[in-house]
């Protein structure tokens, strides 16, 4: 149960952006990928989250074990908080919604609706799916946008626990969250290169 | 010259006239389109050819 | 048969089509002008149609090749989820305007012949009808290509459109001659019921299928060339923009 | 699988009435027709069936970007896609609860707006069976446009002039079991091929649905 | 103010085409009626009127939720209610873009399938003439519904609920103008009627639109 | 010229949040609203935005000078960075919008369309939005979400150029602006209470 990323090479609207990414995730680490905005931060998570096919070099990870965390949570205005985390609960087959909702100190508003939450609110309630998955390795893509520093701190001490439990965690983020035991990869180093021009004429160009 | 086209003259003008009109229309319209795009990429490649 | 692939790699087709295009659009425009002229000007009226008759070396034709291009689109959108090669992904997309211009011309010529033979401009004949719902689905897929920015999310979409429109074209087709008894012609070449088409026109008529098929051929061609000239325009403007 | 189509059956209700809307659209156009058209009883009896399938499918066209839009513009569709669940069933599930919210309460209603359009007695069994048989269809294949069209900004328009041609088969013969059945002639013919056009809508379209959302997932 | 129109009018073309998809329904309407009633030139003569109607007033209602919806969801309404230009006139603006995206080429290419309805040769001029004085009343029309239904996530088929009503004296008179100028009676009454309700609404309606938009965004 | 609040009590989805903030904010001044997740941040800078009105309490400020920045940016995917600016000068009547390029760091992705963004350099074009407007007092809710540490810095000077020039600036955030210079107001104070119970029988309960 190892994530293994080798010489990966990702691309956006037709464009490779990152280049020769290669790294190993083990369980109980977690890995921070920094870098300027616009670096391709959310493509890489997107191509190893399995969105995207990439332009060469090799994910290996177990099959569904990856749970992808977005800018968008998935949260459905119109349901419950309770009823939001259940939909994921059953979707993944797992069952501890109660303790997901406790975890992220989402008691209070367990009954209501979605659409009544404020910004921080919704993106606590977006990472409870994460403990609903029951996946080893979470993708995250700027999780702690909205949150106040005391969430930022909860939302670590549940990474925290993640890991100690043989989990991983791939987060890419601008701030500092509070976990000095984490790695940290510079992205801006990857940055690709133009592919070589006139190599092979006009194929090349499509690329 | 003209055939003698009889009652049905305008019938059979109107059809050949809207058939090669459209057909005009649409070669005209690759082939302006072929060349704006072809000046466009040749504009761009000499200038980036002139920047290095 | 594997060197016809070759054909797909873009600069190979650039620099084939370079020496062929021109040969192909003269020829193009010589034959349908000799089936043309000749259909227009060298043929008696037939004696029950007077010289509507004429109509039908512009009728036909179009009609065919209205048919024949979403063929030949089908094919090349096989070819391009099959074996990803860009050239036949972008002959598509450039066939389908000249296909459209071809179906309008179908059915504008079939208007205005049917004034006369029938006493109607349009009438829901089977045929007639298929022949519409072609046009629907040359739109769509016109109107799906424009609507997408990444080029091959694009071609992956409108291929598999063109696969699934396919199937429900010809259930359509079945489906018009169902559901109405026509008064269109059948599918053979013969004017007046019981007798054989003469040679008078037959002979232009051939002349002007074949001007038609290469003035496909040399628009597609063309088409094609400058839609690998704005991928490729594409691709330099994202380059130079990572720069 | 279940959670999923109970999630969607929910949010079709709460939000706003996915269940009365449609039914909603229909009563409209019923009424509409007449209006525009004229009250001579003769004429709306002639083109009773033809309406009234149009309309059902013009009342299923009107809810089909719900299908995947709000899924993907919320990125639950991108969670979905990495969910250990299928694409294919996903996209099944969702055109399913398209045709409970949706082609189900048409069929029902039907008949009501039948009488409204003076439909000959004999065509509402019918006028029923064809609409109970051919709504599936026009449910998948909607998913299939709806699935085309996700990543475009309200496609709405563009999602149906795609989807509306791919309509015609089923129109065509849903609508001809009807006029028929009115008159009292034999509906064998239509009614099995309409049977057959969903029978592979349902079992071969979402494969292709699910295809299509994959590429405009990436 | 003209910035406001000129920006819609761009947002209508590159995302995907608004122009010729209102078209390109109202297109499929005409065909898709012929092939659920049947192919009977006198029956289709006799309901065209009243079918050309209902699907110009469709082909509205399809385009109507991108009128506020778009705006509001990316924020652009909050902002476009901060900024130095009154409410009203927002909304006037975006009906009149609606209009020029999809009415007017409604009206222009309606002569066609006119053709293949087969409406009598008189009718020509009076359909253009009504579609030319009505459509404006639609757009404005549907742009008080979609102003309603802003907040409401994907409102589309509550929208056409709340607005089919209120397109009805419009759809009653424009498809008796052209009913009677099909049989060749005087247009004089609908007509002036037509006229009536669309200046009535031209002139009020933004004001409720405005206020109801105010609500909504708060 | 400045906006005077004074014992403003607003409400959200009929419950109000917060009571009796009273604040004044003169020329050249910035106020940065902090407070935990859900405390009415939000709320209160729609409010004072004029977007919602208000339950008690007044806001004094010159008409039409409030430029107000949310979560959504208003930003059109299908037009060009430029266009995207280009349309809220026009609408402003101001005609800056190469300064507000240059100033935000767009100018590379000036004829890109807004949809092929990064979430930071869509957060930018965002921001660049406040220049074109021409207005002396900015609300911004949660401007840095998804910005870099240079892009957060770029933020602050620009911020920071606006109060020089006389501007002011309200800001609601979570983080470190570095903006050492501006007052803070903690708004976990106001909270406010509910209404009490059975005072005035049932006209109470509808507010
Ligand atoms: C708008 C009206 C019309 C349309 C859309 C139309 C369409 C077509 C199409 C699609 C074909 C090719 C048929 C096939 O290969 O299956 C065709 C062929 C033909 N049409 Fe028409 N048609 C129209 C009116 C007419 C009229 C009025 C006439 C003459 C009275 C006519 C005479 C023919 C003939 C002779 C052929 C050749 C049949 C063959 O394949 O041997 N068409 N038309
Ligand atoms: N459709 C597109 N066409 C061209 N370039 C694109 C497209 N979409 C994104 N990009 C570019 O790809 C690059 C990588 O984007 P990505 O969203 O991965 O960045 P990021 O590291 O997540 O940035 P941020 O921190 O701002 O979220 C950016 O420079 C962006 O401008
Ligand atoms: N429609 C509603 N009905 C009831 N309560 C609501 C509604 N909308 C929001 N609320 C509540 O109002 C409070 C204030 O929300 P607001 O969005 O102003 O908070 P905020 O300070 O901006 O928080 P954040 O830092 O998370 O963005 C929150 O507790 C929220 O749950
Ligand atoms: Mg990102
Ligand atoms: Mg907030």
């Amino acid at each position: 149960m190892t994530l293994r990323v080798h010489d990966l090479t990702c691309a956006r609207g037709g464009l490779p952006v990152l280049e020769g990414v290669s790294f190993t995730l083990a369980p109980g680490k977690a890995l921070i990928l920094r870098g300027p905005n616009g670096c391709g931060k959310t493509t890489l998570l997107r191509t190893i989250a399995g969105l995207q096919p990439s332009i060469a070099g090799e994910i290996e990870a177990p099959a569904d074990s990856i749970a992808y965390a977005a800018h968008a949570d998935g949260i459905k205005a119109v349901l419950s908080v309770t009823e939001n985390l259940q939909f994921w609960a059953e979707t993944f087959g797992t069952a501890s919604v109660e303790a997901a909702i406790d975890r992220m100190k989402l008691r209070a508003l367990a009954t209501r609706p979605a659409q009544t939450l404020s910004a921080g609110q919704k993106r606590r309630l977006g990472l409870a799916r994460l403990l609903v998955t029951g996946r080893p390795i979470w993708a995250l893509d700027e999780p702690t946008v909205s949150l106040d520093t005391d969430s930022v701190a909860l939302f670590a001490g549940v990474v925290r626990a993640h890991l100690e439990q043989g989990g991983m965690a791939l987060i890419a983020t601008h701030i500092d969250l509070g976990l000095p035991e984490a790695q940290v990869l510079e992205l801006g180093t990857y940055k690709a290169r133009l592919p070589e021009e006139g190599a092979g004429g006009f194929d090349e160009a499509f690329l | 010259m003209m055939p003698d086209l009889g009652r049905y003259f305008l019938e059979v003008t109107l059809a050949y006239g809207a058939s090669l009109g459209l057909l005009a229309v649409l070669a005209l319209w690759v082939w302006l389109r072929g060349r704006a795009v072809r000046r466009a990429l040749d504009e761009f490649e000499n200038s980036r050819g002139k920047n290095g | 048969m594997a060197s016809l692939w070759e054909y797909a790699n873009p600069l190979k087709f650039m620099r084939t089509t370079d020496r062929l295009l021109p040969v192909v659009a003269w020829a193009a425009v010589i034959v349908t002008a000799v089936g043309l002229i000749w259909g227009f000007f060298f043929t008696p009226d037939d004696f029950r149609q007077g010289s509507t008759v004429k109509i039908i070396f512009l009728h036909v034709p179009s009609a065919l090749m209205a048919i024949n291009a979403w063929i030949m689109m089908l094919v090349a959108s096989l070819i391009w989820l099959i074996r990803r090669h860009h050239v036949s992904a972008l002959a598509a997309k450039a066939a389908a305007p000249v296909g459209v211009i071809m179906t309008l011309i179908g059915l504008i010529t079939g208007a205005v012949w049917g004034q006369p033979m029938w006493g109607t401009w349009w009438a829901w004949d089977p045929r007639l009808t298929s022949f519409l719902i072609l046009f629907l689905f040359y739109l769509g897929y016109i109107a799906l290509w424009a609507a997408i920015d990444d080029p091959d999310t694009a071609a992956d979409l409108t291929a598999v459109l063109c696969l699934v429109g396919s199937v429900f074209a010809l259930l359509s087709r079945y489906a018009a001659f169902f559901w109405s008894q026509g008064l269109h012609q059948g599918a053979s070449l013969s004017v007046a019921p019981g007798t054989r088409i003469d040679w008078a026109y037959k002979a232009p008529l051939y002349v002007s299928m074949t001007g038609f098929g290469l003035i496909f051929l040399a628009l597609v061609i063309a088409g094609t060339r400058t839609e690998i000239r704005a991928r490729r325009m594409k691709a330099l403007v994202a380059r130079e923009r990572m720069a | 699988m279940r959670a999923l189509l109970l999630r969607d059956l929910r949010l079709a209700i709460r939000a706003g009435g996915g269940f009365g809307l449609g039914l909603a659209f229909f009563l409209i156009l019923a009424v509409l027709v007449p209006l525009g058209v004229g009250p001579e009883p003769d004429t709306l009896a002639l083109i009773a069936p033809g309406i009234l399938w149009v309309g059902a499918l013009l009342a299923c066209l009107l809810s089909l970007d719900r299908i995947f839009a709000l899924d993907f513009e919320d990125g639950s569709l991108d969670l979905l896609a990495t969910a250990p669940v299928p694409l294919e069933a996903v996209v099944s599930i969702k055109a399913l609860a398209h045709w409970i919210t949706t082609g189900l309460p048409l069929v029902l209603v039907s008949p009501v707006l039948g009488l409204l359009l003076f439909l000959p007695a004999e065509a509402y069994g019918w006028l029923i069976l064809s609409l109970l048989l051919g709504t599936p269809a026009l449910s998948v294949i909607g998913s299939f446009g709806a699935a085309l069209t996700v990543g475009l900004k309200r496609g709405g328009l563009l999602l149906s002039l795609l989807v509306l041609p791919l309509y015609i088969p089923t129109l065509v013969f849903g609508a001809e079991v009807v006029s028929r059945g009115a008159q009292g002639l034999t509906v064998g013919t239509p009614l099995s091929l309409l049977a057959g056009i969903t029978a592979g809508a349902v079992a071969l379209l979402p494969f292709a649905s699910a295809l299509v959302l994959r590429i405009n997932l990436r």
